[in-house]
């Protein structure tokens, strides 16, 4: 009965994979309850296992009973934890926003249900998993599962986002497990941390890492892999956005992290540092300028979601440097959490907009403040984390790496955060400028056609909430980070 | 000798996949692509692989071939095309594109052959604690022993597939291979053939499913062979395409999810941890996951071939 | 060398040569009819020689039934598509006004 | 030249064809096809890895490509059924951006 005790790691992916499975054989008029019961079970395993992670550090279960590298090992540090809550958090919240928002729509949630719990199954795998060929599989399902949920509109738009997204997501699993065959060829493990222990630097191991890395930048959309991110991310149903944004997305970018910090240490000298922060400096940048050129709300958020995913590729460059690491280190997760719980906000507010009017045209919202208050009050403060502005967790996020990046010498990338803030504030305010000012003479164009239910009113609103929370009170957070850290960032 | 029919296998690989890349017609493309994936099984096989060369040869070329020459008669325009089609690379385009697949190939095949295989490896170690995991062939027990997450999450791939299809459905009547040419009776040979193969390939699909225990063969395979059977009848008409997907086909197709997870889970109280099963009983176990296996691997190909939520059975 | 290796020896060359005929058939015959007609008929003569070689040289009875059966497979599927084929050409050039059995 | 270095210079070509394949053709057909020539070369690298030492077989690679090749085939299954459907709503056999 060895190592019962972590049985909550296993939980957080069988759990929402049995959902799914119950809701696809009961079909879409039992689901909501069903959904929800799921989801609830869910959230409870994963608070298990952030509770234990966080009084008794880092959690490892052995599936099958099987040590690597025999096995698959399920691992728990302080950043897979934090992943996992941020995750409940939001998947929560796309649960319960969409049961209400597909009220009423017979088939497409008969059709969404599984398919989203499965995803969520998948994303707790790929936090989870400490197995390079687990992780591909996983990979694999959260973007068999990500594309059809971009494609349910039907209509030229979606299906031709999904088609873009679908071919290149494949080249980028099949890069990354390129990658990992020449891994396993040289060091015959699959195992994360002995893979970092065995695979040396040579040149080899370099074409490996670049095949897995470069496998996971267009999963994770950074420049110049990004093209396919706003068209897929601003075409599925607002839910679906929100969980493409927060997380499936992320995901790519937590995997980068973890490989290069976990498995290529040895590799992440100054210049590929350098290289990598490069890029998610120009994510940030030519992100947040595409932002500013869009017409509609979905499309300006997608591109945010651009900008916002280059951030945390800035801790790399400075990792290596003593004076730096640990604050970088403790911005950029945090940055990944309170990005998070704020796209989905912000995506669902969206939502919101769209539920109510039927379009997203920036140009259409004039007057919109007074009729849909709560979904306007949720968009402002969920921008206001994306600007980095405090009391929020994105403001903290980029104070460390702010702070980092001087204690580091390497003031470029506080430029990169600066500047990347400030249009945010510039995309943002355009947004919330137009939903404030005054209706147009003959009655507000934007005048809500359609009821909100209560619960889509609501759930923004909390996670815009959970944003200014974890701004106020950041030290549990940040102390589990610290739980099973690299001892240079720790 | 050995070495040289290697070296011509593998001049054959390269050769049908510069043609299918490079072949005019897309249908030509198509066939040569089916034939490399023969040519890939023959490869597999002389590379001490004979399960991976069955299920290559079943579902790599076999099942998605089927898939790719129904696609490529939806994609053909009814008639004179009002699309142009996709432009032409311009001729730097093409020159960049052999640059960087040039530079891969060199950086790959640089790498690959400069890796020392290293003295202690999972695949040692698997082989040395085979007896532990409850069944004779190794792959079994790599599979539904030491790393069976993975053909968990597998099985779970290809449900996510079929229901990433419904999604993305067409009407019925275009769904799949689409509708017979109108007119045409049944061929006098169809209904003979299949009174034997069918019963043939049942049999042969509960012999690969016993023997994957002790050698190749297991539930891929029996799957493959079955969801073969599937496409077959759903080509001569004796399964039609059903627009809903009834509660025995939901069973089947989550049932061998269901019951690998029932049974992973209980190996938390049963054996050591989930995933574990208790020895005495692990081959029994592994068996059953197994042939649920082959039905949720069967059916949702047979589905996605079909184009179809369900399928319903017609006389003839 | 026994008499059953060079039997062996002497079916699976003569299949071979099957194979062969029956390829460059395939390659330089004008017309469906005529490439069908070289590839069924030579390749299924040529698997026949091919197997009864192989069965000599087969350790046990169940392995030379095996490859017996083999064959019988093959036959029957080629027998099948090479039917379906010539149909399937005969519907073509002759439209739809009469489809053949 | 071994026999699994043989087969590893050829999955190395391979992949190099499959990228080949993606870049230059844009029929969504042929860039499915370049996607399973791709997948082709990774799951013939394993095995030839699974090969290299005399008298063993490893089954790790083995255990990957088979689960690798039912992945990839629910992977073309769902593209074929995205690009089918694309084809019926819009008429086109490519993405609109590399429209002639």
């Amino acid at each position: 009965m060895a190592e019962l005790g972590a049985l909550s790691l296993p939980l957080a992916f069988f759990l929402p994979l049995l959902t799914a499975l119950a809701a696809f054989l009961l079909g879409a008029r039992q689901a909501p309850w069903l959904a929800g019961i799921g989801a609830l079970a869910t959230v409870a395993a994963v608070a298990d296992a952030v509770r234990r992670v966080a009084a008794h550090g880092p959690q490892a279960y052995h599936l099958g009973g099987w040590a690597p590298p025999l096995g698959v090992e399920l691992y728990a540090d302080g950043l897979a934890a934090l992943m996992l809550a941020m995750t409940a958090a939001v998947a929560l919240a796309v649960t319960a926003y969409a049961g209400a928002y597909l009220h009423g729509q017979g088939q497409a949630a008969e059709r969404f249900w599984p398919l989203w719990l499965v995803q969520w199954a998948a994303l707790n795998g790929t936090f989870l998993s400490a197995d390079l060929f687990n992780l591909y599989v996983m990979l694999e399902l959260v973007t068999l599962t990500a594309v059809p949920l971009v494609a349910m509109a039907g209509d030229r738009a979606s299906l031709g986002a999904a088609m873009r997204y679908l071919l290149l997501a494949l080249i980028a699993s099949l890069a990354y497990l390129l990658g990992v065959a020449l891994l396993y060829g040289g060091t015959g493990t699959l195992h994360l941390r002995e893979v970092g222990e065995l695979a040396g630097a040579g040149g080899p191991t370099a074409v490996a890492a670049a095949l897995v890395t470069a496998g996971l930048l267009l999963k994770a959309a950074i420049f110049p892999l990004h093209a396919w991110l706003a068209p897929a991310h601003s075409s599925a149903p607002a839910p679906a956005s929100a969980a493409l944004s927060a997380l499936v997305a992320q995901a790519g970018v937590y995997l980068v992290l973890r490989l290069w910090l976990w498995a290529f240490p040895a590799l992440l000298s100054p210049v590929v540092g350098w290289g990598l922060g490069g890029l998610g400096a120009a994510s940030v940048l030519y992100g947040s300028l595409q932002a500013l050129r869009q017409s509609r709300l979905k499309p300006v958020i997608a591109y945010s979601t651009v900008a916002q995913l280059g951030y945390p590729l800035l801790l790399l460059p400075l990792a290596a440097v003593p004076a730096a690491a640990s604050q970088a280190w403790q911005g950029a997760a945090y940055f990944i959490v309170a990005h998070g719980l704020a796209k989905a906000g912000a995506f669902l507010a969206a939502g919101n907009v769209y539920y109510s009017l039927g379009h997203d045209r920036l140009a259409g919202l004039r007057g919109l403040a007074p009729e849909l208050s709560a979904s306007v009050l949720a968009l402002g403060l969920a921008w206001v984390s994306l600007m980095g502005l405090p009391p929020t967790a994105g403001f903290l996020a980029k104070w460390q790496l702010l702070s980092g990046a001087l204690a580091g010498g390497q003031w470029p990338w506080a430029v990169v955060v600066v500047l990347g803030g400030l249009l945010a504030a510039g995309y943002g305010f355009r947004v919330l400028a137009t939903a404030h000012a005054a209706a147009p003479p003959g009655g507000p164009v934007g005048r809500p056609a359609r009821r909100l239910p209560w619960r889509m009113a609501a759930t923004p609103l909390l996670l815009a909430l959970a944003v200014y929370l974890l701004g106020v009170s950041a030290v549990p957070a940040l102390r589990l980070l610290g739980q099973g850290a690299p001892e240079a960032l720790g | 000798m050995g070495l040289a029919f290697d070296l011509l296998l593998a001049g054959g690989l390269l050769g049908l996949a510069l043609q299918v890349v490079a072949s005019r017609g897309l249908f030509r493309s198509v066939v040569l692509f089916i034939a490399l994936g023969l040519l890939m099984a023959l490869a597999w096989a002389r590379l001490a692989a004979p399960d991976l060369a069955l299920a290559e040869a079943a579902i790599g070329a076999g099942l998605t071939g089927a898939l790719l020459l129904s696609a490529y008669r939806a994609l053909q325009p009814a008639e004179e095309a009002a699309d142009p089609g996709p432009a032409a690379l311009p001729r730097w385009g093409a020159l960049a594109a052999a640059v960087l697949s040039g530079a891969l190939v060199a950086a790959l095949g640089w790498a690959a052959l400069g890796l020392e295989a290293p003295a202690a490896s999972a695949g040692r170690e698997a082989l040395a604690r085979l007896g532990e995991s409850g069944v004779k062939s190794p792959l079994t027990g790599v599979l539904l022993g030491f790393r069976a997450i993975d053909t968990l999450a597998e099985v779970v791939v290809l449900l996510v597939a079929f229901l990433g299809a419904r999604v993305v459905a067409e009407p019925l009547q275009r769904a799949g291979p689409g509708p017979s040419a109108p007119g045409s009776g049944e061929p006098v040979l169809t209904a003979p053939l299949l009174r034997l193969v069918v019963p043939m390939g049942v049999i042969v699909a509960g012999y690969l499913l016993w023997s994957g225990g002790h050698q190749p063969g297991g539930a891929f395979q029996a799957g493959a062979v079955l969801a073969a059977l599937g496409v077959l009848l759903r080509l001569t008409g004796r399964l039609q395409p059903a627009a809903a997907t009834s509660p025995a086909e939901r069973l089947a197709l989550v049932g061998g999810i269901v019951l690998f997870s029932a049974i992973g889970l209980a190996g938390a109280g049963t054996a050591s941890a989930v995933l574990a099963y208790p020895e005495a009983w692990a081959y029994p176990l592994i068996l059953a996951i197994e042939t649920g296996l082959a039905v949720a691997i069967a059916l949702p190909l047979t589905l996605l071939f079909s184009g179809s939520a369900g399928l319903r059975w017609r006389e003839r | 060398m026994t008499l059953a290796e060079l039997l062996s020896t002497g079916l699976l060359g003569l299949g071979a040569a099957f194979f062969l005929t029956g390829t460059v058939g395939l390659l330089r015959f004008p017309s469906t009819f005529a490439r069908l007609h070289a590839l069924t008929k030579a390749d299924n003569l040529g698997l026949g020689c091919v197997a009864l070689g192989l069965a000599l040289q087969a350790d046990s009875g169940w392995v030379a039934a095996k490859l017996a059966l083999v064959w019988g497979l093959a036959l029957v599927a080629a027998t099948a598509s090479a039917h379906l084929l010539a149909r399937c050409i005969l519907r073509e050039r002759g439209g739809t006004r009469r489809t053949p059995p | 030249m071994t026999q699994a270095g043989l087969y590893t210079l050829a999955a190395s070509a391979l992949a190099g064809i499959g990228v080949y394949g993606l870049l230059a053709r844009r029929h969504l057909l042929r860039r499915i096809l370049a996607v399973n020539l791709l997948g082709n070369a990774v799951f013939l690298l394993l095995v030839a890895f699974a090969r290299r030492q005399p008298g063993y077989v490893d089954p790790v690679p083995h255990a990957m490509v088979l689960t690798g090749i039912v992945v990839a085939v629910s992977a073309t299954a769902f593209a074929l059924a995205l690009a089918r459907r694309y084809y019926a709503e819009t008429g086109l056999d490519h993405l609109p951006e590399d429209e002639g």
